[in-house]
């Protein structure tokens, strides 16, 4: 090849690497900055963070997490579409298919299934961290009130997803879960009467269940997410104390520690995913329950709850607690303790909060380890 | 120390030593020590030898009487057929080894699983009665499935 | 901080190169996982009754199977009765060979194209007879077209 | 700290390449780099485990060299094999592993590349019917323990022991039972026995319903002691007592007693003059009608009817005259044929019975009036426990079906407690099998009876039940005779025929009994004329080891001409040639052939031969030609199982065989007095 060929190939390939990178591989502080800036995956971020939030201890990177998880979710979920036929008659062997017949099929099950357990706890944490941290005061406190919607649709998200294995243990979580939300008054029984699209678990339940996790309720999360990172960028950043302004260029401190935080999430959901199996039981039957018949492992503390009183566990805490948590930065106006782990101005706040949510885990562990057949109390180690 | 002791003691007894649960069904189908196949040869024999060699083999059939030469006992002369010439006997009839032809052949109204059958029970004929150690290398126990 | 950047670099440079490996395999896992390993569909290699049920010098289509079965002196053989064109199916007419009614491609008896836009000939798939007796046609095998099975 | 380190980079060009590695903290470098090489790691395991997916490791050992060893083909094909059987709703993945199944030189290979045993694959093509439809197990899975080898969580089917299997075989094979199924059989047979259908609709089923005794007039019948011990215990009057025990408390027996024993239909009692009855000559009518081919006396003789010896604690001299006279006016459903005595001969019999066979026990003086309100409670009981299912009472519907229906009975997931308590494998053969053995065991107060099966006969019915799923077999798939109603048989034949109740012991067109083995759709073809109009008159046992003998029915002579008429011309087969040649050169080939196989070892010739077959002498005068020669052609085709071998004789040799046996004198003392 000849030195002007060459050179022209060299020329033609730079323009169309240009035009898609325009700044290229960022070599100068200003070119960074620029990179920063000009990249749709990167123009989120500030091109500046400060200091401390840079620590893993502000944040525990704990949103970040949950954010990765939700991907993984996605690029998982959508190679088991590939798969999964919504049908009562079908569901179950496409199931069983995916396990015995699909290429990594189990493998990729399992990355769904963890990583959706995973998401649920990691954003549950990530909304302490931001409580004990202060970080919903003003101007976050529209942010907090995004991210309150993200649990709830984090919540949503698994709990249909939960049904589509079509197996014992999907029917009767669903059938608990959505008995609970026929408690509210006036609106429980149209509500749950429009999710299962009938009055029990069939066809029509599975393909709406199907469609709220598949499409409807990734989309709503997808857009709450952009809002949610948009707002912490138009908030001024991650919280942190005032008067440490110190701020370092995002490329490459804020980006590095971002993709470590990656390599450390795929590798725990992958690692999961070889070592546990999800779990699929019998083929659904309605005409049989097991005892004792349990939501999903996130609901049931609130089905523990129930157990005591339909209508104040069902309907008055849970409501009481979702209306408490959206007004919570409205009513919470003192300011101070932001972007400090446990403040001491926020001392009292802190430690009611601290009390739910101690509540809610002990009530979970409580439904999940310590309740038997006829919701009897049982010790998990006599089991 | 007290309340630990209490609490494995609460272990212990929770935990009584198990018994293997009994496949109730799988032991009622079992006939004595004979395996699946085996009972099925003896039914087969019960229906279609019997009447000349005896329930078990002893030459000693309603019918032996009349039979020059009788009908052999085959705890003593089974050893001395090979398990290919026991199959020309089943199919053949003795006929097929040269011999008379008291016992018929029995190849074209047996199918293949039947013969096999017997084949297998006339081994268990052939074992020494009342011996009780007779669970040797050669004797294939029934195995329950499980 | 005692290293030096030499010593940094090769470790950055280890994890990259572990990242990026690592990350291939799983994309190329996910990648796998989409090939499909089992089919529901009729088998590709299947029965088509014993060669009584053909009579001698007849051509027989069976329209489930989109196949034409052969019976000559010579003996048996099959022709797919898809148009390689675009796939409609193809129609026998005696002594004149195959026409596809879609787009007018002709083919002769042999199954080679005569005429149209088809381009390549019709295939001709393996036959055996089965220890049972029956004929077998397997089409993800095909044979020259003076492929024939004696039965 | 890490912050520490983000100050001083950055700041010259110079550093281009090493700009990254120097900004970020060595710590973080680290850890990032141990991560890398982690995922790195699990990837590669995840790629492993795939890689080493079991039915890949069985792939790779076929194709080395199980094969070559064993001689199968070895041309497999790669991958996951699957069968789909959409009609069936199944997935059989079982030859991805099970390699050699269909290969049968391969029938020696260890597992999994055993070719399959047994003749079944050339009946059920493994392309149409996969495994797990006989076999049971989890035919999606592709490794040892998820296809339900042994008993896995979460999957119902585990694989079926050669048993159990059987009872697969009856899913499809609904009406008649396939060859080699031995338990299904059985407890098929046992479920017709016990009269299932009376409580239970079965699918399929439907028309074997038997019909025990009716109620009415039973105070007339029974004495109230041994009708309230029959209730306590059927088992401890009647061994093979078809009724099970209800386990009744015995207030609530008494209370039953005093509902039946009030006056119930109208029922007449003959008036009978005792004086002159004698019971010896009612012993000798009692021998030469060979009573006891139905029925027992002290344990020998017949098992279609009622055993004799204690029959005297149970009804009086009276009951049993009315009963004998007429059996069918008070037992229109009953097997006993109504036999041509005179009432003197009634007499005697019954005095016979009553007196010298059995213990003459005096009957109880009827209780005039039993307490009402312990005959209501005893009507209650009644209702309670579906008597009426079985037993005709007036008053109640004939039919009550008061049990569950048993279609899907092998599929229905069972409460495990109770076996589990019991310390029994709560699997669901087990559950049948404790339930068939005694119903209080896995529900105290179950109403089904118990009855009393032995081990392995609850072992076969729980075979039977395991049959009956829920899931419906394709049409196509079932074998099932077409709906065909009961024989019923016409005009003046049929008048004879249900007189004499032919159909007690022997079979037309599928319907009858079993005790006998002449079955009679083509005995027109098979005997002669002459000799069947004699032999019904005076039935003699060609068989002479046979227990079971026609009993002697005192049939009029119009009457047998008229049946042997009937029988003759109407009950033939087609395909059973008359007439054979028979000349003098086939009589001595015949003999030759005699001879050679051995035939006298069976059958009687002359005054030596065996008691196992038919006695040979005379039976020209009893057998048609064509049919003998069609018999010992194939003698399998006309009775499956029948002694007779097949020696696979030409027609030719046939033919000689018949000339020969057809041309054998008579004995002299063979016609009976």
């Amino acid at each position: 090849m000849s030195e002007p060929t060459r050179g022209r190939i060299h020329r033609a390939w730079r323009r169309i690497y240009r035009s898609v990178f325009r700044i290229g591989w960022p070599r100068t502080r200003q070119q960074r900055l620029a990179a920063m800036l000009s990249s749709l995956a990167l123009h989120v971020h500030p091109t500046r963070v400060r200091v401390h939030v840079l620590r893993f201890s502000s944040t525990l990177g704990l949103g970040l997490v949950a954010f990765y998880l939700f991907l993984i979710l996605i690029v998982t979920g959508l190679a088991l579409m590939l798969y999964y036929v919504p049908h009562p008659d079908a569901a179950y062997r496409s199931m069983k298919d995916i396990q015995f017949a699909v290429t990594f099929g189990m493998f990729l099950r399992n990355t769904h299934r963890w990583a959706a357990h995973g998401m649920v706890a990691v954003v549950f944490l990530h909304m302490c961290r931001v409580f004990f941290t202060g970080s919903y005061k003003r101007p976050r406190e529209f942010n907090w009130v995004v991210g309150v919607l993200l649990l709830l649709l984090t919540l949503a998200l698994s709990f249909t997803g939960y049904l589509l294995p079509w197996d014992q243990l999907a029917f009767w979580a669903i059938t608990v879960g959505t008995s609970i939300v026929a408690y509210f008054p006036l609106v429980g029984e149209p509500a749950r009467y429009l999710l299962l699209g009938g009055h029990e678990i069939g066809q029509a339940a599975l393909l709406r269940f199907y469609v709220l996790h598949c499409v409807i309720l990734p989309l709503l999360m997808a857009s709450l997410i952009a809002l949610h990172f948009w707002r912490v960028v138009k908030d001024g950043g991650l919280a942190a104390p005032p008067g440490r302004m110190r701020r370092a260029p995002a490329w490459p401190h804020l980006l590095f520690r971002e993709l470590l935080i990656l390599v450390f999430v795929l590798v725990l959901v992958h690692a999961a995913a070889l070592a546990f199996d999800a779990p699929l039981e019998q083929i659904a039957d309605a005409a049989r329950t097991p005892n004792p018949a349990k939501a999903p492992w996130y609901f049931l503390g609130l089905q523990e709850l129930v157990h005591y009183g339909a209508i104040l566990g069902g309907v008055v805490v849970p409501t009481a607690m979702i209306i408490a948590l959206l007004v919570l930065p409205y009513v919470d106006r003192r300011g101070g303790g932001v972007g400090v782990w446990f403040a001491r101005e926020r001392r009292r706040a802190n430690t009611v909060f601290a009390l739910l949510a101690v509540v809610v885990v002990v009530l979970t562990v409580i439904g999940t380890f310590f309740r038997g057949p006829n919701w009897d109390w049982v010790w998990p180690w006599l089991r | 120390m007290t309340v630990l002791f209490a609490v494995a003691l609460a272990a212990g007894c929770q935990r009584t030593p198990e018994v293997p649960p009994v496949d109730a069904v799988q032991e009622a189908f079992r006939d004595g020590e004979l395996s699946a196949r085996e009972s099925h040869g003896r039914r087969v024999f019960a229906e279609r030898c019997a009447t000349c060699h005896g329930a078990e083999g002893r030459g000693d059939g309603q019918n032996a009487y009349n039979l020059d030469p009788p009908p052999p006992d085959f705890q003593e002369s089974l050893d001395a057929l090979s398990p290919e010439d026991r199959r020309r006997v089943i199919e053949g009839g003795t006929a097929a080894l040269g011999r008379s032809a008291l016992c018929p052949p029995w190849g074209r109204s047996l199918d293949e699983l039947e013969v096999e059958a017997l084949l297998a029970y006339l081994v268990v004929t052939s074992r020494p009665s009342g011996d009780e150690e007779e669970t040797g290398p050669g004797r294939r126990r029934w195995r329950r499935p499980r | 901080m005692s290293e030096g950047p030499p010593r940094r670099r090769v470790v950055l440079t280890l994890g990259t190169a572990g990242l990026a490996a690592g990350g291939l395999g799983l994309l190329a896992a996910l990648a796998r996982s989409v090939v499909p390993d089992v089919l529901y569909e009729a088998p590709r290699r299947f029965p088509i009754g014993r060669p009584e049920d053909y009579p001698p010098n007849s051509v027989t289509l069976l329209p489930e199977r989109r196949l034409f079965v052969f019976r000559t002196a010579e003996g048996f053989h099959a022709i797919s009765a898809i148009c390689t064109h675009l796939g409609c199916n193809v129609n026998h007419e005696e002594g004149h060979g195959f026409v596809c009614p879609c787009h007018g491609s002709t083919y002769d008896e042999d199954g080679d194209v005569t005429n149209g836009p088809a381009a390549w000939p019709l295939p001709r798939y393996a036959m055996s007879l089965s220890r049972r007796g029956e004929l077998v046609v397997d089409t993800r095998r095909t044979v020259d077209p003076d492929f024939r099975l004696r039965a | 700290m890490a912050v520490a380190a983000l100050t001083p980079a950055g700041k010259g060009q110079g550093h281009r390449r090493a700009g990254l590695a120097r900004r970020i903290p060595a710590r973080l470098l680290r850890t990032f780099a141990v991560l890398s090489v982690v995922l790195l790691a699990v990837a590669v395991a995840a790629v492993v485990q795939e890689w080493r997916a079991e039915w890949r490791q069985w792939q790779s050992r076929f194709a080395e060299g199980e094969t070559a060893v064993h001689g199968g083909d070895g041309d497999t094909e790669q991958g996951i094999q699957q069968i789909w059987l959409p009609d069936l709703d199944r997935v059989d993945r079982c030859t991805s592993c099970h390699l050699g199944i269909a290969s049968p030189e391969m029938k020696d290979a260890p597992q999994p590349f055993r070719g399959h045993s047994g003749p079944w694959l050339d009946s059920h093509r493994p392309d149409r019917f996969g495994c797990t439809a006989c076999h049971g197990g989890q035919g999606e899975a592709t490794t040892y323990r998820d296809a339900a080898h042994q008993p896995l969580p979460f999957w119902s089917e585990p694989m079926a022991s050669r048993e159990l299997m059987e009872a697969r075989c009856g899913t499809c094979h609904q009406e008649r039972n396939p060859p080699s199924t031995y338990w299904l059989a059985r407890g098929r047979a046992l479920m017709t026995d016990r009269n299932c259908v009376a409580c239970h609709e079965i699918p399929g089923r439907d028309s074997e319903e038997v019909r025990a005794p009716r109620l009415d007039g039973l105070a007339l019948k029974v004495s109230p002691a041994w009708l309230r011990g029959w209730l306590a215990d059927p088992r401890g009057y009647l061994e093979r007592s078809r009724m099970g025990d209800f386990r009744l408390r015995p207030e609530e027996i008494e209370a039953l007693a005093a509902f039946l024993l009030q006056p119930h239909g109208v029922v007449e009692a003959d008036e009978v003059d005792w004086t002159g009855a004698d019971p010896e000559r009612g012993g000798e009518i009692f021998r030469a009608s060979r009573c006891v081919t139905c029925h027992s006396v002290n344990g020998r003789g017949g098992t279609l009817a009622p055993e004799l010896a204690h029959v005297g604690a149970k009804v009086g001299r009276d009951w049993l005259y009315s009963w004998i006279r007429d059996p069918h006016r008070l037992q229109p459903d009953t097997l006993m044929p109504r036999f041509r005595f005179d009432d003197d001969q009634v007499r005697d019999l019954a005095a016979y019975i009553a007196e010298d066979l059995a213990e003459p026990k005096g009957l109880d003086a009827n209780q005039a009036d039993p307490d009402p309100d312990l005959a209501a409670e005893g009507r209650r009981i009644f209702e309670r426990r579906g008597c009426y299912s079985c037993h005709e009472l007036e008053g109640f519907p004939v039919r009550a079906r008061i049990g569950p229906k048993l279609a899907g009975e092998g599929d229905r997931i069972v409460d495990p407690a109770p076996l589990v308590a019991r310390g029994i494998e709560p699997t669901r053969p087990n559950w049948l099998f404790t339930k068939v053995s005694g119903p209080e065991r896995v529900l105290e107060t179950a109403r089904m009876p118990t009855f009393g099966f032995a081990e392995d006969e609850a072992a076969a019915v729980s075979v039977a039940l395991l049959s009956l799923r829920a899931q419906d077999v394709p049409p196509g798939r079932i074998t099932r005779d077409p709906d065909r109603p009961p024989y019923e048989p016409q005009g003046e034949f049929g008048a004879l025929v249900r007189r004499y109740r032919c159909l007690s012991c022997h079979q037309i067109a599928g319907t009858g009994g079993t005790l006998s083995t002449v079955v009679l759709d083509r005995i027109g073809s098979q005997l002669r004329r002459d000799y069947i109009e004699q032999f019904i008159q005076n039935p003699i046992a060609v068989r002479v080891g046979l227990a079971e003998r026609m009993p002697h029915l005192n049939i009029t002579a119009e009457e047998a001409a008229l049946l042997a008429g009937y029988l003759s011309t109407v009950m033939v087969d087609d395909a059973v040639e008359a007439e054979v040649p028979r000349d003098a050169a086939a009589v001595a080939r015949g003999k030759e052939l005699f001879d050679r196989h051995g035939c006298q070892a069976c059958h009687i010739v002359g005054d030596s031969g065996g008691f196992v077959g038919p006695d040979l002498n005379g039976s020209g005068q009893r057998l048609q030609p064509g049919w003998t020669v069609a018999w010992l052609l194939d003698p399998e085709r006309w009775k499956p199982g029948t002694l007779q071998p097949d020696h696979g004789l030409t027609r030719e040799e046939a033919e000689a065989l018949t000339a020969y046996t057809l041309s054998l004198p008579a004995r002299k003392a063979q016609v009976l007095p």
